[in-house]
């Protein structure tokens, strides 16, 4: 296949990528962009596998293959509710290809011709630094960040004294070895695979002292990292799909770690940096939850029977109780008694953007009842009763009253100001934020312990029989 | 606007970058191909897709925001592409080595990434 | 979506009408840079461009519509640059002559292009 | 200047140009996106200036100093009811641009060169007659599309028999002759120059045959060819600045034309060949406009007096009458007196696309108070009285309910549906679509005949004394 018409079908596979995403701006045809993203690959692999300096497909096409079938498997048998750490692994395993590749091309025999040549080439050689030094930290800091949501034991929240200091001077010595790596070719190797190893240290140790709930924001860092990776690989090979594919993974990831950040109200720099600042409100907890009431199914269950409107919200609570198949059944019963069920949803409730809709949409409830913030705020006043699943900061009044709050400013739902709100949850533990939540004690506020999942099917029960 | 205002800036450091690397490559690549330099085109295309994604991206609803999450991860896998020319390519053991792992680890990376997306994105179909 | 599958097609096209030339110039041009050839990256940078087009100008509200054709009218006369070169190389005299009648025009296209589009613009600031 | 930083130049131009272009999807930063724009464009000839190839600027910045008075001139001098025509000549200028510098590239040495250096460099010849092509279509066709939008008398509606036949052997030439270009590049510059003559009297006849009301489609296209001309002048020069900016400009006429079309309820095709079918409505003038009611100045400026909310329809006929300034008085007046006024735009109201929010913008309307026809439509039973000032088409009833006619499906301005309609025009005589509006006759409408500019100005004085 001439060199050419591999290009074409590159920008065939680009033209299909850009597609693809466009796809995905609405739920009815983000299906198919998936697909038309798939196919790109597809067409792109293909392509490049009938390339001249191809030797032995077959061997290629086993490791293809072996790489589909674990994919695959993975993709296939992960709970939704895990769906963050595996985008975290996939990411990372991203980031590690690129490091490998462009070490493979200092390897490879087209460096080495280009050195005899002794012609400088210093942009490639700047271009594979690059790509190194962000495939590194990606593949280490997502496997970091994998670990932390996988909640495995190994790794707890690490952060010792001086630890930004020992960053910068990691960064500062990639930065050497990379330089190194342009400015001495001959050297190239030696330089480029230290640097790749401080780089991989440099990303556990930037991940390793982020807050467990943070690590959306982080995946979706890394998530754009290991895009510009891909560019600069591209830049290496001077290849344009793998620029134009990695720039726009770049953007997205930038994009959606930027509305993150907005939505609780944060900057970036204190999300990957500052820890965040303990409640800065004086009352204690005691004194907060002075007055809680609590209620049971049965009760909440009546209230139901003569309410008009219902507004749910969820929480990170129901992605860990697994509630949303107890919801559907919840949200059926009140249609059937033509209650109107809405959905009040959060842009960071859950732990990951969009956590909520996903899991909701599991559960086969139309997205159409699925309200943004702003929405839900503003049908708020007719009300009856809003159910707060497993949610906790994101209705947290005192992100309004408080400013000396850590979630101070962030943008909440506004579920006090509904006729009744329950809460649904295990016990007056905090959230994420890890602060008190003055709602639980509100005078219109009645608090349900138990599992949510339970707590749900509970009321279910109890309305259907009442 | 913030989206764009990163966009630019964004684009900005890579100018930084690329003035510097240009500086050095005139000499040869600027050379091999008459009109403007073949880093340079790079470059060119890296900004557009750049202006590209920010356009696309932002135009997507917070529903999407997870699957959107997934799939680009399934995308930025494109360096099977690469892996697949390092390990295919007569580059010696090392080189081969090398691209063989890379290739499975991108595979992995873009096969689970699109079926895993589209596993969500099933469950977006319409109801009743 | 229209206009997408309009920018599609626009795409398609282009990308037929670049297929045979991409043939006839695998001889030189491939040859000379190596990499992706040189009039693919051209091609590329095209369609991306073409996309970004679809992608703002959508975005563009009717109010606007007036300047938007007279700006991106000014804009078209970008020929100017190419003017340029045609005029101030050593091409002869007949080239020059062609230059420098290309230049005035496409001047008169930009400058009066970016100026009415100002006067235009200039009456939509806010009032009150 | 080293030839890279030249392209460095060009690549910023590019970005300023699509930020540029951002700016205005926005009102607040319309003014700045164009500014852009412009620095843009000063960036790029700059740099070029500053190519070695350049043997002497002086000349090049002279003739670049005529061009730039002669235009800012004419921006200057220029009604804003002409803004059409300007947009139309200024394209053709563009396209111009384009078949010179193709010709220029083909008398010029790098050309000799590589003919006599003998490799194939089809790409280039393709490019090049294609700009040619595309460029001398716009350039003949705008100038007609102009002469008509002047209504100078010179040029008429012509058609004649076979018109289509002769436009498609006119094509067919054009195609043969560039291939020609591309198969025997010794004899370049014939062929070119016969088809850029051909493709110039193809320009003419394909607009000649359009009417007016059209042209603003046609400026469009052509407005997109041109940007398309300067992409193909980027291919020859491989100049990545032009590809880019010709490009967004490519996009933008085309989508200006679509939203065109689509808002006149005709296809794009209709518009270029096919001539607007005659209204189809049996109803002869005299039946329909049996019952018009005509009213007084000080009549309407009563039922002003007690309105509590006014729509005002502008349309062509406020272009023509130049009525804004009157408009902006009068909505003053009302304002004082706490009556409510709204302005309902139709896409396609006057003769370009946004033409009423120009015009309204200039007499220092708040375009806050510029509705879409949608919105419009949604407040319309809340609308005491609608002042329709010199519209017609887009409010003619006849497109909601006879099929038959000409503009049957297009989306109007439902005024009909407000309690009172003023319609404001000299006479019974149709607008664009040359058919009656039932509208004039109906039982909520009164007419005001007389020039547009002054009843808006009588009425204002009523209303002010009374
Ligand atoms: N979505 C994102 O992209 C994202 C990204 C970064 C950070 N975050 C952060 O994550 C937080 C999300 O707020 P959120 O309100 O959704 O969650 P949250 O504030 O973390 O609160 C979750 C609540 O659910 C309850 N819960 C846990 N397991 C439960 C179960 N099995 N049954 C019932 N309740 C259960 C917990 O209380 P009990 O232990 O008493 O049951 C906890 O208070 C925000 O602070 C946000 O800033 C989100
Ligand atoms: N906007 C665009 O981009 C565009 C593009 C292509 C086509 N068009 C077409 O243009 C038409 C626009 O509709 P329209 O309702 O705005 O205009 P119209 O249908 O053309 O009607 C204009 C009316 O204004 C009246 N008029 C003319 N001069 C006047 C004056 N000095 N004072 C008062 N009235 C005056 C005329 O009636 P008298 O002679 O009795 O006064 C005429 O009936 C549509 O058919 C549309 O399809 C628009």
């Amino acid at each position: 296949m001439s060199a050419d018409l591999i290009d074409l079908c590159y920008l065939v596979a680009a033209v299909l990528f850009m597609v693809g995403l466009k796809g995905l701006t609405r739920p009815r045809t983000a299906v198919r962009g998936n697909l038309f993203g798939a196919l790109a690959m597809l067409i792109a692999v293909v392509a490049t596998l009938l390339h001249q300096d191809i030797l032995s497909v077959t061997g290629l096409l086993i490791a293809i293959a072996v790489g589909s079938i674990v994919g695959v498997v993975l993709a296939v048998k992960i709970e939704m509710t895990a769906m963050p750490q595996l985008v975290a692994l996939f990411n990372g395993l991203g980031g590690g290809a690129s490091v490998l590749v462009a070490g493979a091309y200092l390897a490879g025999r087209e460096f080495s011709e280009r050195l005899s040549s002794g012609v400088c080439f210093a942009d490639v050689l700047t271009a594979t630094a690059a790509s190194g030094l962000i495939g590194a930290v990606t593949l280490s800091g997502s496997l970091i960040a994998f670990a932390k949501l996988q909640e495995l034991k190994a790794v707890r929240d690490i952060s010792f004294p001086g630890q930004k200091l020992v960053n910068l001077l990691l960064a500062a010595g990639c930065a050497g070895l990379g330089t190194l790596v342009v400015m001495q070719p001959e050297h190239a190797e030696l330089w480029y695979w230290g640097m790749s190893l401080l780089a991989m240290v440099l990303g556990i140790l930037l991940v390793i002292s982020i807050g467990g709930a943070d690590m959306p924001v982080v995946i979706a860092l890394l998530n754009s990292y290991s895009g510009l990776a891909a560019s600069a690989t591209g830049f290496v090979l001077n290849n344009n799909l793998l620029i134009i594919a990695g720039s726009l993974v770049g953007a997205s990831g930038l994009i959606l770690t930027r509305i993150m950040c907005d939505a609780m109200n944060r900057s970036l720099w204190a999300v990957l940096f500052g820890t965040m600042q303990s409640g800065g409100s004086s009352a204690s907890d005691d004194e907060v939850y002075a007055h809680v009431k609590s209620t049971s199914a049965e009760d909440v269950a009546m209230m139901l029977e003569v309410a008009q409107r219902v507004l749910i919200v969820p929480g990170y609570g129901m992605a860990v109780a697994q509630a949303q198949h107890a919801v559907r059944d919840l949200t059926n019963s009140l249609l059937k008694h033509d209650i109107d069920v809405q959905f009040g949803i959060h842009p960071v409730a859950g732990r990951m953007p969009g956590h909520m809709n996903v899991l909701l949409a599991e559960a086969d409830i139309d997205y159409e009842r699925l309200q943004e913030m702003d929405d839900a705020n503003s049908m708020m006043d007719q009300v009856d009763v809003a159910i707060v699943l497993g949610a906790n900061d994101v209705v947290n009044p005192l992100a309004r009253t408080d400013p000396g709050s850590p979630i101070a400013g962030m943008p909440i739902i506004d579920v006090d100001k509904a006729r009744t709100v329950v809460v649904v949850k295990r016990s007056l533990s905090p959230g994420f934020a890890g602060i008190a939540n003055p709602l639980f004690a509100a005078d219109n506020a009645l608090m349900l312990f138990g599992d949510g999942k339970q707590a749900i099917a509970e009321i279910t029960k109890a309305f259907n029989d009442g | 606007m913030s989206i764009l205002s990163l966009a630019v800036q964004e684009i900005g450091s890579e100018l930084a970058v690329a003035a510097e690397k240009t500086a050095e490559t005139a000499a040869d690549v600027g050379a091999a191909t008459g009109g403007s330099s073949h880093l340079i085109l790079l470059l060119t295309v890296f900004v557009l897709a750049v202006f590209v994604g920010f356009e696309i991206i932002t135009k997507i609803p917070p529903t999407l925001h997870t699957p959107l999450m997934s799939g680009s991860n399934a995308i930025s896998g494109i360096t099977l592409v690469g892996a697949v020319l390092a390990a295919g390519g007569d580059n010696g053991l090392v080189a081969a080595i090398l691209g063989y792992a890379a290739v499975i680890f991108a595979t992995m990376n873009v096969v689970g990434g699109f079926v895993v997306t589209n596993r969500m994105l099933a469950m977006f179909r319409p109801r009743k």
